[in-house]
């Protein structure tokens, strides 16, 4: 029974895997981290129209990118999870919300500070920050709804088919922001001149790389705790050496 | 022909029962038994479809309910513990109206009809809101005398009716099932079908691998 | 006996939403009033000036419709889940899709059409123009289906939950936004002189997509639902 | 231009640093001490559970 094998000892591998694994990703992020700044603040120069101000780029370009791909990933392992029924897929899904709304959060609140002393106002109605608050506001749906389903197979299966509906809504919630933005001539955000320093491009790269590190661990450590909510009437459950003690 | 093979079923982390396997040929009748909580509602519900099986296959004429869908479900006619009657809607509009959603289009003197036939002579015309419990579950039982369905699942059709009315349902089953009609129900008052062998399938529950097994 | 078809059981349902609605007229009414109160309550709020009012119009009077739809939808599928009518349902015959769709557009024909017919005596308050008022109108038919539609998807979603009417706003609104956008843009553009046309008619767009997709996916979610 | 302006213009670095980086790694913080409290909690839980377990 190939089906059985899928359903009933992937979370079993998966939560050893993701155990061995956590610290790893830890560890590179925060050292990618580190080596990223100090690529940003030190070895970066100076923009000649934006000043200082740029650097907020390091951490609010990686956490948009982060959002919007993790809302796409949340969106696949819950198709997997509804059409095929795979355990795993829903678990990962269901830990991904929280990191990504997160992301989403922080994207916010860096563009909104990236944006006085560019603009003048704390938040000015651009295509790609909107964009963003709506992605938040699906993100925190999500949430919301499977967090209100006591049944989790219910809550799996209902808030899935929400995040699909979702991602084949984001082009279209995308598009028509933009259109409105062009039509009402709204500020954009735009890097100055055409090209970046090399040491921006790098200090990004490395940063995004960092916090895709982070944000992989953090899913992985919160899909265990959910593999042991969710499995703790298995025995497998209650051999492992952190349950025993 | 309903076919059932090694059907296992639970709500949320509790096992409800496993390896359930029985057939119901044209003609029978089987009474799915069993204390509260052992799941006889929720197997009534799986035969639907409204629930999906942990394992196992439900088969009707050798094809899987699954993939049947619409096919299956015209041959089929589900009473469960809800009327699905309106309030705000005479039991002749509630009786065509859900008629109508089984998929048969039912003139109005057939419908009142089948409503005097279950004893709502008078009232048929009376928003179903003024009519006590065991009324409004004889406008739901209405449905039995004008459906054309080969399988019944009945969920405790006996609930809320007197003695008068129990006995019009024994009637009607024995009707259906001279027509190689097919019943399986629940209930906990006594009903006897005349002439019928009664088969009966007891749900027991345990902690794991509870059994049901025809008699 | 006769035997119902695809449309003829798609007819009933309607025709069954609509009778139910005439019984429970104050339901209706009471949609009604909340948007025509929203709408009045905005020039109490910003000052009477007309000209800022007149720019405001159209975004004033989306809005409330959109808030007004979402206040019915609750009302979608609960009443037939609580009564057992939605597990007929399930069981008929045709394709649940085919039933969904029905009750869709029943729910508009209740909910969204009384509004768009009010809109002009509104869009008349704040002192829109004729044409302003006319592209108002056809942005409102071709866009509060639409809400009916992606609401139908949430109100399945959050069938039988605590708190599920604020759940419902808080999963349907984000997913409203393009038709609140091209609704809104299409009135701007008749002062702008721009196209009409072409918000027009991607909301036509999203209202055929919306009619191919959420009665199937509605559907499934009501099948999630009633598990 | 209010004094937080003027400030903002005389720091930007410290701005920079303060305003988006200490936040986003403060949320990071958080967020990793919510993952290890819920892992405790739910180890907490789950022994419960064999426990309640062992003595039926």
């Amino acid at each position: 029974m190939a089906i059985n094998w899928f359903k009933y000892s992937a979370p079993t591998t998966f939560y050893g895997l993701a155990g061995k694994l956590i610290p790893w990703f830890g560890i590179s992020a925060a050292i990618l981290f580190a080596v990223g700044l100090y690529i940003g603040f030190y070895v970066a120069p100076t923009d000649y129209q934006q000043g200082e101000f740029y650097r907020i780029i390091f951490i609010h370009v990686p956490s948009s990118i982060i959002s919007m791909f993790l809302y796409l990933i949340m969106a696949g392992y819950a198709a997997l999870g509804l059409i095929f029924n795979t355990r795993l897929s829903s678990m990962m899904a269901t830990a991904i919300a929280p990191t990504g709304a997160l992301f989403a959060f922080i994207s916010l609140w860096t563009g909104a500070l990236w944006g006085k002393p560019m603009w003048g106002a704390w938040w000015v109605w651009d295509a790609r920050l909107t964009s963003e608050l709506i992605l938040l506001f699906l993100y925190l749906g999500y949430i919301a709804l499977h967090a209100s389903i006591d049944d989790p197979r219910r809550a799996d299966r209902a808030s899935a088919l929400l995040a699909i509906v979702g991602s084949v809504n984001v082009p279209i919630i995308y598009f028509s922001v933009k259109w409105w933005n062009t039509l009402h001539q709204g500020s954009t955000i735009k890097f100055s001149g055409t090209s970046m320093h090399v040491a921006m491009q790098q200090a990004m790269f490395i940063t995004l790389v960092a916090c895709w590190l982070y944000a992989i661990a953090v899913i992985l450590a919160r899909v265990r705790s959910i593999i042991l909510e969710r499995e703790r009437h298995t025995k497998w459950i209650t051999e492992l050496p952190e349950v025993k003690n | 022909m309903l076919e059932v093979s090694n059907l296992a079923c639970s709500r949320g982390d509790h096992r409800l029962f496993s390896g359930l396997s029985f057939a119901l040929h044209p003609g029978q009748i089987m009474q799915v038994q069993g204390e509260n909580g052992s799941g006889k509602t929720s197997l009534l519900r799986t035969l639907c479809g409204f629930l999906m099986p942990d394992e196992g296959d439900i088969l009707w004429n050798g094809s899987s309910v699954s993939e049947l869908q619409e096919e299956y479900y015209a041959e089929m006619l589900y009473l469960g513990h809800l009327n699905a009657i309106k309030d705000e809607l005479s039991g002749l509009e509630n009786l065509r109206i859900s008629a109508g959603m089984s998929g048969i289009e039912l003139s109005e003197k057939d419908a009142i009809a089948a409503l005097r036939r279950m004893g709502l002579k008078g009232r048929e015309l009376l928003p179903t809101k003024v009519l006590s419990q065991g009324q409004r579950r004889r406008v739901a039982l209405a449905r039995l005398l004008v459906s054309d369905a080969k399988l019944w699942v009945l969920d405790e059709p006996l609930a809320a009716l007197d003695v008068a009315a129990v006995a019009l349902i024994e009637e009607l089953i024995a009707e259906h099932l001279a027509r190689q009609g097919m019943v399986i129900f629940t209930t906990h008052q006594p009903l006897q079908v005349a002439g019928m062998e009664m088969r009966t399938l007891t749900l027991t529950r345990a902690g794991s691998g509870s059994r049901g097994r025809p008699a | 006996m006769k035997k119902e078809t695809m449309s003829g059981l798609f007819m009933l349902v309607i025709r069954r939403d609509l009778m139910l609605a005439m019984r429970r007229r104050a339901d209706v009414l009471t949609t009604l009033i909340f948007f025509v109160m929203v709408v009045s309550l905005f020039p109490l709020g910003v000052g009477p000036e007309m000209d800022m009012l007149r720019k405001m119009a159209p975004g004033v009077l989306w809005v409330a419709a959109l808030l007004s739809s979402m206040l019915s939808l609750g009302r979608l599928f609960s009443a037939d889940h609580l009564d057992g009518t939605l597990e007929q349902m399930m069981l008929a015959p045709q394709s649940l899709s085919m039933l969904v769709l029905g009750k869709m557009v029943a729910h508009w024909m209740v909910s969204g059409l009384p509004l768009v017919l009010m809109a002009p005596v509104l869009g008349i308050q704040f002192d829109m123009s004729a044409e302003a008022l006319g592209v108002l109108i056809i942005g409102l038919l071709l866009g509060t289906p639409i809400l009916s539609m992606i609401g139908g998807i949430g109100a399945a979603l959050t069938l039988g939950l605590r708190g599920g009417g604020v759940l419902l706003s808080l999963l349907v609104l984000p997913l409203c936004i393009p038709v609140l956008i091209f609704g809104t843009g299409a009135v701007e553009a008749v002062s702008t002189g721009l196209s009409v046309a072409s918000h027009l008619s991607l909301l036509g767009a999203l209202l055929v997509l919306a009619l191919a997709f959420t009665p199937w996916v509605t559907a499934q979610a009501l099948r999630i639902s009633m598990e | 231009m209010n004094g937080l302006d003027i400030w903002m213009r005389e720091n930007p670095i410290t701005y920079v640093l303060l305003g988006s980086y200490a936040v986003a790694f403060l949320i990071f913080a958080v967020e990793i001490a919510m993952v290890r409290h819920k892992r405790k909690i739910t180890l907490q839980q789950v022994r419960l559970m064999r426990d309640a377990g062992d003595e039926e």
